[in-house]
């Protein structure tokens, strides 16, 4: 096997083989676990560092493993893979130190941790899924790999959102694999291709098509949690704090919207799906979901749930760049990918931190809380601030090119959806901030003031800090080559390109 | 109609009459003894069939009836037992 | 050498029956031996096969239309295989399960006569042949149900009992017919001279439901739950596993070879709706199940459903061999998957006990390795990837859609839904408030670590198969049959 | 309305029954019989099956596959019957009369006789190994009855496998002979046939006695 094949199954293979073993691992074994789930991650770390540089090199990497007659299980890293490779391979390894430090002392850490490793594989093969049934069959594996994470408290609240979540996922992937069998039916082979599989198949009946497009797009919408589809996701925020940073930023939702993109771009192509006139709809819908979303977050009190409505608004902007004909749109999109990834885990990390050292489940809860955990915080804020669209951190970077490729694409109205958007993300964030930093501390948690050489646990502390440092480079240095931007740009011309 | 014709309808009538007996009967006793005429139906359908236009006698259906047989009384034992170790259990 | 390794197939367990009732004492090694000596003749076979395509075996050197032939095709050797490979496990779980115990003496010799059984009709291809081995199969099958002891168990066996044996009748019936009308059992030589008559299609008519009724096709599924939920473990896995694909694997040869293409499309089209209505009745009776084996047991009525919504595919011309490949490879996933859950089950239900759903939890958290293959287990039954569940509902739905049988895709996609419904109900049991430690719970009974490896070995089977599906789909397209 | 159904059930039933009768008889009657093509070609390869009875040949030469499962199913039976482990009370001889006892002295070795000449003469006329098998096991009866004769468990255990022994040695010897399954020599056909036959006598007579018996030897539990 040469070593452009090998590469691709050595990424999966770092984090399968790391849970597997895990799965195996006595409770007591911290220190080994601890051992794996690092070494883990960071092999996965430097391998994707290294796919990086070789497809900057121009170099292309792809696994083939025959799976039924004319169907072959497909690993091809191109720009759009690599952007979710590299962006769910960093998140994946914070979060992991995160959830050590998190877990410490809670029951079934092994069980945790596979699983938790099996959702990356799963993740991961989704990035670099070549065609639609790899992308559908670690899909599904996704699903299975994130119920028992979600389960893993197993009370009354996470086993409600356990078979809430399932509903709805095993519904969306029912829907998924019957567009795909019926596209397969249809036109054969279904790997990706920059420009769109079905561009140009004038042979297919368009009406089949769009039978198939809404079958595809309603199954990814689940994930997406596209609304109406939305259901399960602020439920799911029973989970463990590093299982809702995973799940909101990098693995569940992202795969979704993910998904939607590559049925547009890969398998459709962009023109050639609004040729079929089923973009605009989907517009529409993303438009919905952004203000929905963000009107929704206003009115919970809750820090987890406020942040689980944001998601799903933030998560439908890079649907709304993916639908929106045109390069910079595009661009937009896709660079959210990133950019939402980066804030969204900030501020749940951030609010694992405020949950697991003072216990503050509300928003109400947190005046002054700045003062006693200003490293948090001010983590917390400049995430905050990027949701709102604020330069110069990346979520301002979005927004710009969503706003100027609708403008493109002549869809002035976008405009006044992102700006309602806006408004309204800073309508939810800013009191946050306000009680924070400017409020007199009240609220129980002055109690439990013992403090360590750091604020919190370092484990907990680190990633949020990390992460936001991140969301505020790429806004500042968006230019910088190997940027998400620089990326986005490539993947954009590439798409475009004729 | 011939008199093989003939045997093979009673063959069939027993058929019938075992597979009654087992739905509409109760008891362990009378429900074995309806596979019996069951089976004894079939043995009877079978073996005409040795007396087809070719003479002499086909002996391959006399075979399967014996193997049947054989069969059929293994079955019958088993059956008996099971019904004493169900009244046991009572 | 073909003569060699399927003379292997038959002869192992049957010599391991005769040694095993002999001397009681040597129990589980020959067995295991005997297995494993299936394993090999078939995979030998299997070479064989590959090098020089479908193999024809005269019994006694008479041939037909005189003697009993043997053939041996990919069909053949794929459901061999899968006797092999679900018996391996079985067994090794078998010797932890039944250990020293009494039933253990009678258990070996009934498992190896089943067997038997099981490899010379898959094997054969005589008419009277088979009955002779549905007899064997479906005996032993019922002895090895009683084999608990429990009052339940020998109710459930003594129905099995008449239902089988009156499907065998109705099969021999059918049989009677035939050659009072042809003079003829070798399926081979049938294929050439029968027409369309009416004592065919009665007589097609009277096997066909002996033959469903011994795979327990909706509604003639009535004995099944009880009699595979009631017998010991190991005993529910091969009668789910195997037993009752031994049948239908008769009824799929008639399909090929007897069944006239003047079929009314009716007649596969009322076989798809009960398959449909297995399919939904069976999964709704798991969920509303209270008992893990009968949750299991019920699953096992809606998976053979599947079974059936492959003849009004097969009619669908060029998916024909799509609607094959996915039934063929059903079976064999279904057979490792079911196989894996109901030996889970078994540890579950050895350790707690019991078997009841409602106050499993503490078991389930304390066996974590045999939930594992219960929930790997799960995903081939939901038809989830990867696993070789998918594959088959990969194909069948290919086929479904490709012939536009909307109908079948609904169906199959309900149904599998509702299986993630009653899958998922055993799997939250091993998530729940337990304190800072696996709470102890009610002392358990020590399950024997071979038999909790044994099921997660099984299940792993069925998950690698979902794999790379190509070498077996090979192997099934030698001499692949084709409806007639 | 369970009641109704009571009630009507013994129609339904009766009528289904005639309706699926009057089907089969109707295919039956429709056809004609088969050209007794199966007949004549038995009939031909007779003389290479080294005996003069058809059926016999049949059972054991021409089919005799069938006939070793058919073996296997009666060990089978007596495996699923001592599985069932009914405790039934223990046969208590008979009291010992001067006619019984004279009885046995005379039928017992008659009963021998016979099931001897049975499974001789099965090779040329009617007769045979379960015949055989069943006169030999009323003889075991009487014995067992008049408690003259117990036999342990080792003895029933062999005498009632020792047929399907020899059947299945047979069969898998057979390739080494003439390169064929279960095909004979054909100059000692005959003598391999007779072997098998008296093997499974032996065993049908030990299976059958030991279903009536019904009870495993050397059994140990309570």
């Amino acid at each position: 096997m040469t070593w452009s094949a090998a590469l691709p199954l050595l990424i999966l293979a770092s984090s399968l083989v790391t849970g597997l073993v895990i799965f195996f691992l006595k409770e007591q074994s911290v220190l080994l676990r601890t051992v794996l789930n690092l070494s883990g991650a960071g092999v996965k770390l430097i391998l994707v560092g290294i796919l990086m540089w070789g497809v900057y090199q121009g170099q292309t990497f792809e696994a083939r493993l025959p799976l039924l007659p004319n169907i072959e299980l497909v690993l091809h890293a191109d720009a759009l893979s690599l952007l979710f490779v590299s962006l769910s391979t960093v998140l994946w390894f914070v979060t992991t130190v995160y959830a050590i430090g998190y877990l410490e002392h809670s029951p079934h850490r092994s069980r945790f941790f596979g699983f938790f490793s099996l959702c990356v594989t799963a993740t991961v093969g989704i990035a670099l899924a070549g065609n639609l049934i790899t992308f559908l069959i670690f899909y599904e594996l996704l699903t299975l790999a994130t119920y028992p994470l979600l389960m893993h408290r197993g009370t009354a609240d996470s086993r409600r959102a356990g078979r809430i979540y399932l509903t709805y996922t095993l519904a969306g992937g029912a829907l998924l694999l019957v567009g795909v069998v019926w596209l397969k039916a249809l036109a054969g082979p279904l790997d990706f291709t920059a420009t769109g599989i079905l561009a140009g198949r004038t042979d297919l009946n368009p009406d089949t098509l769009r039978w198939i497009f809404l079958l595809l797009i309603a199954g990814f919408g689940v994930k997406a949690a596209l609304v109406p589809l939305h259901g399960w996701l602020p439920i799911s925020m029973a989970a463990p704090a590093p299982v809702s940073a995973l799940l909101h930023a990098v693995a569940v939702v992202k795969a979704g919207a993910f998904g939607i993109t590559r049925v547009v771009y890969d398998v459709f192509g962009v023109e050639f799906a609004a040729s079929l006139g089923v973009l605009m709809p989907l517009t529409i819908a993303a438009s919905i979901t952004i203000v929905y979303g963000s009107v929704r977050a206003l009115s919970q009190d809750k820090l987890k749930p406020r942040l689980a409505y944001s998601t799903i608004s933030q998560v439908s902007y890079i649907i709304l760049g993916t639908t929106i004909v045109g390069p910079v749109a595009t661009i937009g999109g896709i660079v959210h990918l990133v950019h939402q990834g980066l804030m969204k885990i900030t501020l749940f990390f951030c609010a694992g931190n405020l949950a697991e050292t003072l216990g503050i489940h509300r928003v109400s809860e947190m005046n002054g809380v700045g003062r006693r955990l200003p490293k948090t915080m001010a983590a917390f804020t400049v995430a905050a601030l990027g949701m709102i669209g604020v330069p110069p951190v990346a979520g301002f970077i979005s927004k710009w090119y969503l706003g100027a490729g609708a403008l493109d694409a002549n869809m002035p109205w976008i405009l006044v959806i992102l700006a309602v958007s806006s408004a309204l993300n800073a309508a939810y964030f800013l009191p946050i901030l306000y009680r924070a930093w400017f409020m007199p501390a009240t609220g129980a948690w002055q109690e439990r003031l013992e403090r360590g050489r750091f604020e919190t646990h370092w484990m907990l502390l680190m990633p949020p800090l990390v992460t936001a440092a991140l969301a505020l480079l790429y806004g500042l240095f968006a230019n910088m080559d190997g940027s998400p931007l620089a990326w986005a740009r490539l993947i954009a011309e590439r798409e475009y390109l004729r | 109609m011939t008199v093989t014709d003939f045997y093979a309808l009673v063959g069939v009538a027993l058929f019938v009459m075992g597979l009654s007996a087992l739905i509409l009967r109760k008891r362990d006793l009378q429900r074995i003894l309806g596979l019996n005429i069951m089976g004894t139906g079939v043995f009877m359908v079978l073996v005409t069939s040795a007396l087809g236009q070719g003479q002499p006698a086909d002996p391959v259906p006399h075979a399967m009836v014996l193997t049947g047989i054989v069969v059929a009384v293994s079955a019958t034992a088993f059956a008996l037992a099971l019904s004493l170790a169900r009244e046991r259990h009572k | 050498m073909t003569l060699w390794w399927s003379t292997l197939c038959v002869a192992a367990p049957l010599l391991a029956a005769v040694l095993l009732f002999i001397r009681p004492k040597w129990m589980a090694g020959i067995a295991l031996v005997a297995v494993t000596l299936v394993l090999v003749g078939a995979l030998g076979l299997a070479s064989v096969l590959h090098d020089s395509g479908p193999q024809f075996i005269a019994i006694g050197g008479w041939g037909a239309p005189l003697g009993i032939g043997w053939r041996i095709d990919g069909l053949t050797v794929t459901m061999l295989l899968m006797a092999g490979i679900v018996g391996w496990p079985v067994t090794l779980y078998a010797h932890g399960y039944f250990g020293g115990a009494a039933a253990g003496r009678h258990f070996w010799p009934l498992w190896m006569l089943l067997l038997t059984a099981l490899c010379s009709l898959f094997l054969s291809n005589d008419l009277f042949n088979w009955y002779v081995t549905l007899e064997l199969l479906g005996l032993s099958a019922v002895a090895l149900v009683t084999l608990s002891g429990k009052k339940a168990a020998l109710d459930a066996a003594q129905r099995y009992l008449y239902t089988g044996l009156v499907g065998s009748l109705f099969y021999l019936m059918g049989v009677a017919l035939i050659y009072n009308d042809y003079g003829v059992l070798d399926l081979a030589v049938l294929r050439e001279v029968t027409e369309p008559s009416l004592a065919l299609w009665v007589a097609l008519g009277l096997m066909a439901f002996g033959l469903l009724v011994k795979s327990a096709l909706f509604p003639l599924h009535f004995w099944l739950p009880a009699a595979h939920g009631s017998a010991p473990a190991p005993v529910s896995a091969i009668l789910s596993a195997l037993v009752v694909k031994g049948a239908f694997y008769i009824l799929l040869r008639l399909w090929f070879d007897l069944v006239p293409a003047t079929l009314p499309d009716a007649v596969s089209l009322i076989l798809g709706g009960l398959g449909a209505g297995a399919i939904i009745w069976g999964s709704l009776q798991a969920i509303r199940a209270t008992r893990l084996k009968m949750l299991v047991a019920y699953s096992t009525v809606a998976q053979l459903g599947y079974l059936a919504l492959f003849f009004p595919l097969s009619e669908s011309g060029q998916w024909g061999d799509a609607a094959l490949t996915g039934l063929v490879y059903f079976m064999f996933a279904h057979g490792c998957a079911k196989g894996a859950m109901f030996l889970a089950a078994g540890n579950l239900q050895r350790a707690a006990g019991h078997d009841d759903l409602v106050s499993l939890a503490p078991t389930a958290q304390a066996l974590p390795v045999s939930m594992f293959a219960f929930a790997i287990g799960g995903v081939s039954i939901m038809g989830l990837p990867p696993s070789g569940g998918f594959i088959a509902k990969w194909s069948l739905l290919n086929a479904a859609i490709g012939s536009g049988g909307w109908i079948w895709v609904a169906v199959m996609i309900a149904g599998g839904l509702l299986s993630a419904g009653y899958i998922f109900r055993v799997l939250s049991l091993s998530f729940s408030e337990s304190g800072d430690e696996p709470e102890p719970g009610p002392e358990l009974v020590p399950v024997a670590k071979s038999s909790e490896w044994a099921s997660l070995l099984l299940a792993s089977i069925a998950l690698l198969l979902g794999l790379n599906a190509l070498p077996m789909l090979d192997l099934l397209s030698i001499g692949l049959p084709r409806a007639g | 309305m369970p009641r109704l159904i009571e009630r009507c059930l013994p129609v339904l039933a009766g009528a289904g029954a005639i309706a699926l009768g009057a089907l089969i008889a109707a295919a039956l009657l429709r056809t004609p019989e088969n050209d007794g093509a199966m007949a004549r070609a038995a009939l031909e390869a007779l003389p290479d099956s080294g005996v003069g009875n058809p059926v016999t040949a049949v059972l054991l030469n021409f089919r005799a596959f069938d006939t070793l499962l058919e073996v296997a199913v009666l060990l089978l039976t007596l495996v699923a019957v001592w599985a069932l482990d009914l405790r039934l009370p223990r046969t208590e001889a008979l009291p010992a009369s001067p006619v019984f006892s004279s009885l046995l002295r005379i039928s017992g070795p008659l009963l021998v006789v016979i099931a001897g000449y049975l499974l001789w003469v099965g090779a040329s006329e009617p007769g045979g190994a379960f015949q055989a098998g069943a006169v030999l096991a009323g003889g075991c009866l009487l014995l067992r009855l008049a408690g003259r004769w117990n036999p342990g468990a080792g003895f029933v255990r062999w005498a009632a496998s020792v047929g399907l022994l020899v059947f299945l040695l047979t069969a898998i010897a057979m390739p080494a002979l003439t390169g064929g399954l279960l095909q004979y020599p054909h100059a000692s056909a005959g003598m391999w046939i007779l072997l098998i036959e008296t093997a499974a006598t032996v065993s049908i007579a030990a299976i059958l006695t030991a279903l009536f018996v019904a009870r495993e030897p050397g059994e140990t539990r309570p």
